[in-house]
Order: C-alpha cells, then structure tokens, then sequence
C-alpha cells in the first residue's frame, strides 16, 4: 500500500495531486527549485525539499535528483502530473529498478505512444481508424491510385519537412501531378530530399479526445470524451464535456476504439487519446497522451469520479473501483483555462507578483490553481495560473454559469485572457457548438475587440485611479476636503500595519 | 488633474467631499459617488444607484492600471503644474529614446552594439520569458548609445536596455 | 418574466440569490444598512441603496424602505432569503398589494405554518404524523388513559409555559400521578395557570428535513433528505445529505409525506419539513420552513438542481423544470457552517476584521460567503462567516473531503470555529453516522479537547511570531545577522505600498 | 526574548541567520529552519524537512495571534531588559485591576456602581455581540474604582471597561 507519494511537478497540478493523497491518507513530499520556495505545493506538502535551479533541466526535468529525494523521503510512489517527467520512458524505467512505484503507465507504453510513427503502426494493428495516407515514400506510379482510396482533399507532405515547406494541399485532382511535382521539387531544395508522403485532408477538424482507464487486471473502461478544439498555437484554451459537436453514436464508438486502442498496449494507468473528428463525424487516431492531462477536472466533474484516486488505487494493484456500465455522464462542464498573458499584444506572456484575487465561489464552481496574494508568477515557467471549471445540468446553463464565474474572478498584478475568454463565452459560433480548431484563427479579430466602450466605464476607471492616488499620496492631502478618509477599510489597515522591506 | 489614458489626456478633478460622498468632475462630466476602496486597491462606486467595480493596482507615483467591466487601463495621474516645473519631459509624442524592458525575462540575444545605426522596425533584443520569445524592436531610425545588459542576463519589469542618442 | 429583483437581505445568501440572478440574466439590486457598505452583496449587485442604520428594524426589517426601494428601482420581485423578512405574511402580503412579486409561497401559507398550533392542527388534517400528545389542558381524568394511547416515556408540560418550569419527563407509570401533581403546582406557582398537556418524548431524536417544491400549476415535488442533528443550542452547525441514519423506505415514506402536506395547503415556492426522527425510524412534523433554508446547498449537490432558480421559475408562473421520477440523489453532500466565534470561550461570538483567508479549491468543493481580506464582521448580525460544502461520491470519501477542505480553510483576524468542525470530523459517533440532536451535550468534552499537544507546535507558534517579530519591528533590526529579509515576498510589499489611514 | 503562551514563560532566540535559513533556540532546543513569510502574515517553516504552516495576526507591539495546525495561540513577545526598565508591570500572576472588552460589542447593562463592593464571580457587565449577551465578572474580591462607560454605549475589542482600587 501506498503511504507516502512524491510529487514530481509544481504549480496547480501538484497541489491537485496532493489533494488527493491528503484525502486518502496518503504522505507527500514535494520538491522544488529555487524559485519555488514560496510555490504552492511546497507549502501544501507535508514534507519539501529543494533540488535545484530555476531552470528546469536543473531541477524538475532532473531525473537524478527526484531519484535521490525519493530515496531520502523513503516514498513509495512518485506521481509525475503532467508535463516534465510524465511522459519520459527513461524515468519510468528508472523508478522501477529503483524499486519506487511510478503513477503511470509502463515504460513501454510511454515508448510505444510517444514515437509519432510507432504509435500510428500500433493503431493501425489494432485496427483504430487513423487518418488515411501513406507514411512512407510517395512513388510517382502510386500517386493517383492512393489518392483515390484516401479520397479528396489530400495534403502532400515532405517525409523530412517541416513549417510548410513541401506541402500541397489538393482540392482537385487535376491539380495532383502539379502539386505533386512542386512539393518534390522543394522538399529537395529545402531539405535535400524529395521523399514525400500523402494524408488525407481533414477540412474542419474537431479535437475530441477520449479518457480512459486501465487497472493491472486487464480491466479498461473509459470516461467518455472531451471537446478541446478551441486552441490557439496548438495549445488548448477552452475544453468542455461532452463535446457538443459529436452524437452519442459517434461517443460510443469513439469510447469502444479508445478501450481497444488501450488493450492492444496492455494500458495501465489514466490515458487519453486524441482523436482528430471531421464534419461528417469520422474520427481518426491523432496521439495517445500517456499521462493526466490538464483537463481531466471537466470529466471528473461530469462523472463524478476522482482520476488521481483511480490512478492511485491503480498503482497500488487494485481492480478498477467500477465497471463501464456504471458510468455515466451527468450534465455538462466546461474549463476555462486562465493564461497570465496580454490578449491585445500578441499574447505575449505576463509574469509577475499577484496584487489581488477574488475567487469566484457558489454552486457548480471549481479552481484548481496555485497562485495567491503575493505569489510571484515566474519567468520559468507555464504562463497557465488556473484552471476554471463549472458543472451545470446542461450546456446552456454551463455557459451561463462561466459567464458569471468569469465575472466573479479578478484577479491584478498581472494581466490574464479573461477578458478573452469572457468574449468567447458569447460568440456565436462557440455558443453553438459547432466549432472546429480553427475557431480561434477564424475568430481572431472579433475576440481582440472589446465591446464598443461605453464612456462612463472608462470614466469610472479614471475616477478609481484618481481615488486611489487622493487616497495614497503623500502630496494629496490638501485635496481631500473634509479631512476623513474615504477609505472605510481603516481597521483592516490598522492591523495590518506596514511591512519594511 | 491630468489623467493620460490610451495617449488621450484627460482632466479629473475633485470639487467636494463629505466622507464616501464625493463629486468629481471628469473633462467636466459631474459625478456625484459614494466611493469606498479597500488597501488592495478595490474600488466600489455607486453612481446614480449603480454599482460599479474596479481594481486598482499602484505602480510608481501617479502610474496605475484599472479594470473595470473586463476592461484594463493604463492611466498616469500628473500634475499640471509639476510637469511644467519638471520641463519639457515626457509629452506624449516625444522620440523614443530608450528600450525598457515591458516585463521581466532572460536576455537571449542582442542584435545590435553600441554607436550602431538602426532604422525603424529593426529588431534588437529577444527577451525570453515563460518559454515565448518577445523580439523588440527599433521605434525609429536612431543610432544606439549604450546598451545597458548582456546577453543570458535576467531583467525586471521596467529595466532599461538600451538608450539611443538623440540628434 | 421577471427581469430584475431587489433581494432583501444581505450577507452570504444575498450574494447566493444573486449569482443565480446573474446566471439568469437578471438585474439585482442590493439594499443595505449603514455599516454595510463594503458589503459583497453591495458590490455584486448592479445597483445598490442604502436603506437605514445598523439595527435590522430600521433597515433588513423594515417593510417600507424595502417596499420604497423596490418601487424606486422598479423591480418586478423581491427575494427575502432567509431570515429577516423572509417568513413575515405581512411582508408578503404587502409585495402583492404593491404589485411586486414576492418569491416566496403565499402570505396565507405563511400565516398557516407560522403558528406551531395552527401548523400542527394542519398537519393533523392532513394526516402528516405529528408528535403523539394533546395541545390542550390536561385533565386529571384523562391523564392515564391519554398517557397510556401515547406510551410511555412522555413529557408533561405546562401550557402557558417554558424554559423547563412545570416540565416532568416520565420513564415509568409508577410515577405519572405524582409527576401530572408536581407539574401542575411548580406550573401555577411559575405561571398562575396550572393547565399542563402531554406528550410523547421522543428519546434520540434526530432532525431530518425534506425539501419540496411546489408551483403554481398544483405540482409539488420532493427533493429527498438532508440530516440535520448536529445542533448546539438549536443552532444547527452539520448538515449533510442524504442522512446516514434513515432507511431508503423511510426516506421515501417521509417525502411522500411532505409532499402531501405541501399540496394540502395549496404550497407554491421551496418550503421544508423538519421531521423528528426516532430510533426506529418513526417520523413527527416538527415545522415547516416556508423560505429556502440555510443548507439548501447540499440538496443543490445531490440532485444537480438550483433551488434559487427553481424559485425564480416558479415565480415567474412556470411549471417545475423537473418530474419526481427524474430527481435522484447522487453521492453525498456535506455543509458546515463556520461561524465567528470562540469555542474554547463557551462559543461567545467573535467579531473583528478579517485579516487573511486561505480557501479551499479543487474537486468537490464548494464555499457560499460574502467574506472576502480586510471586511469587517460587524456586532449587528449573525455571527455565521462562511458555509463550506463538499460533494462526494460517498459519505466516506465526504468525510475526507472535508477533512482535506477544512484542513485548507484558514481564516485569520477573528476567532472560528473551523478547528472544532475539524474535530467532529473525526468523531467516532459522527463518523458513524448515528448521531442524534443530543450529540453536541453528548460530547462536549470530547470536542472540547485538541489532540494533546506535541512541543513542536507550540515552538513552531513561537517561532511565527518571532519571526514576524524581527521583520515587522522597528527595534528589531539589529537582531538580523546578514541584514538580509526573510521576508520573500519582498516585490509583493514594494507593489502594494503602504496605506495611510 | 521572553514569549508569554498560555501564561507560561519561553525563551526564543535567533542564533543565526544566512538568507533564509534560520536558526532559532527555543528554551535551548535548537531549530535548524528555512523560513519565509508574507506580508498578510502567512508564514511557512521548512524544519527536518517537515512543512510547516503558521498564520500570525500581529495586534499591538509584541502581541500575536498564532494559528498552526489547527490550534490557536496568543503569544506576547518582549525584551526582558525592557521589562526590567518600565518597572514591575504586567508580571503572570498579578492581580486583575481592570476589566477590558474582548471583543467588540454593545454595553447592555452595569450591575455595579463606582466604589461598589464586590465578590469573586460577581456579575459586573453585560456585552452583546451578534445576537448574543456575555457577561463579565470579577476575578477577584475588589472595590469599583471607575466605569469608563455607560449603558447603551458601543466598544471596541480592548476597550477600558471598568477599573478596581488595588488595596
């Protein structure tokens, strides 16, 4: 049995791992960088050690030292959340011969899926749809025969390439041999090799990706699908449960390829697998992530089922503690994922010290995030600060229910895409749910803009800061008629007293 | 007092007082508030029953930024009267004659040395942070007087970088 | 349709109604006493009136400022929330003559259920059991014969009566006459009136409520169980739902109850039933609550349902959204209510200034307040700061759960008592789940007691002072060897300057 | 220092200092710490390995309420020198000379009067607080010297609340 766990990460996901272990009894240990000191999950751990530098390579990526804090800790297991470690073979080959339990998949899985190329040939075994095209060298003669079995549109790739260069995308096939011909000719220009291969073109991709489960009985279920095709720069923004795009056929089928995908690789542990979806509800294998992901919490919300505690109990080589038929999705929820960047320049990150939070609270809320009152946010690190999910009986409530969260969550000090995701919340095309990965793109001016601006917001603004600056200044106070504060938080000042630095 | 928001200026003053009572006038705009604002810098506004939210964080003298409604406004407070003793720093078109770093990160590159002429657009400096590169670049043409970091260093919000000389 | 509603409250639940309003896209307007200006409910809403002093009579109570605020901002409802006017007929009837609607059930329901007589007589009607006793005076004659149709133990007391005076409790027959005397002359000698009437005693009583729904085409619905036995000083503190004591039989037997009393008096609105609960499961109307309830929370967890939207929907003349058949309780809930108070001081109650609050996050949580850094709980109302909720998938893991969340839960500034709901947490009677309202007495000493200190935490005590002794002092700076601070969150300090009040 | 919890007498001393790390003699025990703490008062301990959390609340000069663990602590921090130099105030044991409001509250009711006799135990005042009365009462035989208010009157946490003549 599991008693003592060390949590191989930082920021929300440690202390959503950590959540878990108190809930169930269960030690932590958490390990940090130099940065970190003030994280979170250090203050959150029963027990906290220091491994190094900012730099990650220095500490969290650095096998060695969560190796030798595991042994000093004597725990039993370390649970790798996502990102870092989670999905390094070597790692998880190493915690074995150490003899500590890895919370995750076998080495071998973590290899299987992590090879692009590997992963496509195991589905393709196991008989999961992938999208239709050939992974190796296009010859000439094959040309029109393949691309009549793929079916139009096709895109034309460099076996070598990369950023577009020896790519064609083919609407007709009487533009083919052209396209053929130009995208050999400048994958050799660029890369010096004029091997190229064809994929049939998904025109209006969904993201749609299916969670699932797998204990060390052989038992696997999975915990139906979440819609993750609101992404900007392949980064997800916006996931929601279930998808409101796909049919109930289309979830079961996706379900049922998910658990055979699964026990082809004798799968244990928490999976995903993303599936691209196109506007005729086909869907193809695109990865498997052999790791919690990000947005576990909206299917934990919708299932009611603990992930972490599943993977726990899973590790600990128990049976799964349910069977499929007894899962099923209730109502629907949606996570929002709250950035420290600025919206109107580039999306370019924003650290900084947190000034002031208020949390959104009441019914069907949840945060899983790191960040306090004076936490300062790192250069190091994820520019992601929180997530924010709500739970309601069904999609429309949900949206109502995100806008009014959104509303609730300020959050200074730094800038975030809240106002952005706010803006989201009422687009047309989100709210119908028919949304494909190009929304953002296809979107990307009407979400920059703001609502025509009312004067008076602008003026309110302007009075705040003038009250602020009456109510601070040392140069001010002739200004203040009657000589009494405005300020009626006096007493909360009073106590707080001033701090020297 | 001057508020310079958006590059816009506008005129704020306050015309009377009685405790959380106070009139304001914004560019002559009469607003009659009860106003409360807690050491956090939240601002709670009730203008002709309605009320209003912002958040307000303190940067140097006189430099804010605000959100309110989903809105966030960078507004400098001065005075007039200041400003005019001070000289004739800061307008609002004034050349640009320094690069100051808008948030903190690593140094990654400079592309330029010092006494080098640079046209505007010319790319600079790439600061690194939180795994996104952010390349800045020239504002106009002008020739670099002194660059003020080196390459793998760590900068603040607002450190300078780099200063041009003026001709 | 209802498009905007004065709520006539404040505190936690007036922030709750309108976080549902919002929701709905309803305007709200906040009214408020004098020191509640910096009240949350005061800044959610989209307007806000100051309505009188401190004192609830000149301001929450009094019927025509609220009436005068109602009409000034055009409101087309008023919700009362709890408390204050939310049980007052007069109140209601006052709303109706004004044209306002009163999202409540009917002044008549009110007046009905107001009056514990009336109610009772009621209930008899409508054949809802009832504590077995008589109501009226007892006369010598009768007494054994009555005494024997209840059976024994009962409870003799004297009508005009209270605060134990002319009370006898009964085990035995042997000692009935002599009791009936006994009661009879302390009740003339106290009183002037020796009338006494008798009743069964009910020996572990629990308190188990059932919430309903009524609308205005005659539909009632219930929505199950919530136990409510952890009372001090009939100030209930835990509620949890379903109750861990009653059967599924009794259970249903007591919903179907409460909907047929519902329905007997023509109920429109969310009402409750309090029950008196016997060791053996037999059930007594206690009362019937005709306004949402402090717990309705757990219920809202359980079923998946927004009983402040159901209310709105009802008002607003629409049938139930919902059929009996389609509720189902999933898992369990968990509320405790964290007051401002001393438990160590006999529970005196602790206003002050809030000066820091950690607040739990993540699965299954969820926190109604209107507390927030730096407000002030004021002497003039209710010293309850906060409700913490948990769901789970069952009882056991909500145990944990709230263990976890009350371990995350810190508030400082004012005294709470967040350690002594700890406490019962791991209470062997509470945990068992066969706890009756005589479980606070029972055991008080048992949670009176912390855990027997270990040294280290008083010398980690120490040591926080000091340490914010050496930071914070003016005269301490020579004690700092390198003249380094400690202090980290050293950019945190410089952003927020220093507050002159 | 001398720290003064739950009446009993500690000794606290910091010993050494390099950044963060700490350490701290606690009646001799010696505490090899990491400590960092913020502005609200949060304050985390690194001990052994062990994380430890503490929540302070500083009230006046010295005086601190303390949270850890789930337990509450009030602590009163000073300088024995100092002690020794404003003369024999404030040592344990002393005899109450006067009652002080703990808490905010309204005054309902004075059962005693200015040089009024009375017992230990005697009900002296009545405070409510949200909804509920308490009632303080004398710690000790003593005489009235002075009531420093009245009924009806509204007080803050450690307000003068009545003063005994010290025989």
């Amino acid at each position: 049995m599991i008693q003592k766990i060390l949590v191989a990460n930082r920021g929300e996901i440690a202390v959503r791992v950590m959540r878990t272990c108190k809930e169930m009894g269960i030690q932590t240990v958490a390990v940090y960088s130099e940065v970190d000191r003030t994280s979170r999950h250090v203050t959150y751990a029963d027990e906290a050690v220091k491994i190094g530098l900012a730099s990650a390579s220095d500490s969290y990526l650095n096998v060695d030292k969560i190796i030798d804090a595991a042994k000093t800790f004597k725990v039993d297991a370390i649970h790798p959340g996502y990102g870092f470690l989670s999905e390094n073979a070597t790692f998880a080959r190493r915690c074995k011969e150490e003899g500590i339990i890895f919370i995750g998949p076998s080495a071998e899985s973590i290899e299987a899926m992590g090879d692009k190329i590997s992963a496509r040939k195991k589905m393709i075994e196991a008989k999961v749809p992938v999208v239709p095209g050939t992974s190796e060298d296009l010859k000439p003669k094959d040309l029109f025969k393949v691309c009549r079995k793929i079916g139009l549109p096709v895109i034309i790739k460099a076996t070598a390439g990369g950023g577009g260069k020896g790519m064609r995308l083919v609407y007709e096939e009487k533009h083919l041999q052209e396209a053929y011909d130009a995208a050999k000719s400048e994958a050799m220009a660029s890369f010096g090799n004029d091997s190229v291969y064809i994929e049939k073109y998904i025109e209006s991709p969904h993201h749609v990706e299916i969670q699932f489960l797998g204990d060390t009985h052989g038992n696997v279920v999975h915990l139906f699908d979440r819609e993750c095709s609101v992404q900007r720069r392949h980064q997800k923004i916006i996931e929601e449960s279930p998808s409101p795009f796909i049919d109930n056929k289309t979830r079961l089928a996706m379900g049922a390829i998910a658990v055979k995908a699964a026990k082809s690789i004798n799968y244990v542990g928490a999976g995903t697998i993303e599936f691209l979806v196109d506007n005729d509800m086909n869907f193809y294998f695109l990865e498997m992530n052999t790791r919690l992901q990000v947005e576990h919490p909206i299917t934990e919300e919708v299932l009611g089922v603990d992930i972490v505690k599943e993977q726990i109990n899973i590790a600990n080589g128990r049976k799964l503690s349910f069977r499929q038929s007894q899962l099923h999705q209730r109502g629907h929820a949606i996570e929002c994922r709250i950035y420290a960047e600025d919206t109107e320049n580039n999306f370019a990150p924003a650290p900084g010290v947190i000034h002031s939070i208020q949390t959104p609270k009441g019914l069907g809320v949840r945060i899983d995030t790191h960040i306090y009152t004076g936490y300062e946010i790192s250069i190091y690190y994820d520019s992601m600060i929180s997530k924010l999910i709500v739970w309601a009986t069904n999609r429309d409530v949900a949206l109502e229910r995100m806008r009014r969260v959104l509303y609730e969550y300020k959050i200074t000090g730094v800038k975030t895409n809240i106002d952005y995701l706010r803006r989201i919340m009422d687009n047309r095309e989100f709210v119908q749910g028919n949304y494909t990965t190009h929304f953002i793109d296809d979107n990307a001016n009407k979400l920059q803009k703001g609502n025509e601006l009312e004067d008076e917001i602008e003026d309110i603004a302007i009075i705040a800061a003038y009250i602020d600056y009456v109510v601070n200044s040392n140069d001010s106070q002739s200004t203040i008629a009657d000589n009494q504060p405005i300020n009626r938080w006096r007493a909360f000042g009073k106590q707080k007293g001033v701090l020297r630095i | 007092m001057r508020a310079k928001i958006d590059n816009r200026i506008r005129d704020v003053e306050m015309i009377s007082k009685d405790g959380n009572k106070v009139e304001i006038s914004v560019d002559g705009k009469i607003y009659d508030i009860d106003v409360v604002m807690s050491e956090s810098g939240f601002c709670s506004i009730i203008y002709e029953g309605r009320s209003y939210n912002a958040e307000s964080v303190r940067h140097s003298e006189g430099k804010y930024s605000i959100t309110t409604n989903f809105r966030h406004f960078d507004i400098e407070l001065s005075n007039p009267q200041k400003k005019y003793l001070r000289g004739r720093q800061s307008s609002v078109d004034e050349i640009q004659e320094t690069i100051i770093s808008p948030m903190p990160g690593k140094v990654i590159k400079i592309l330029v040395t010092e006494d080098m002429e640079v046209k505007q657009g010319d790319p600079l400096i790439v600061v690194e942070a939180m795994k996104m590169q952010s390349t800045y670049s020239a504002a106009q043409d002008a020739i670099v007087e002194k660059i003020h970091i080196e390459e793998g260093d760590s900068v603040l919000r607002d450190q300078l970088l780099i200063t041009f000389k003026t001709n």
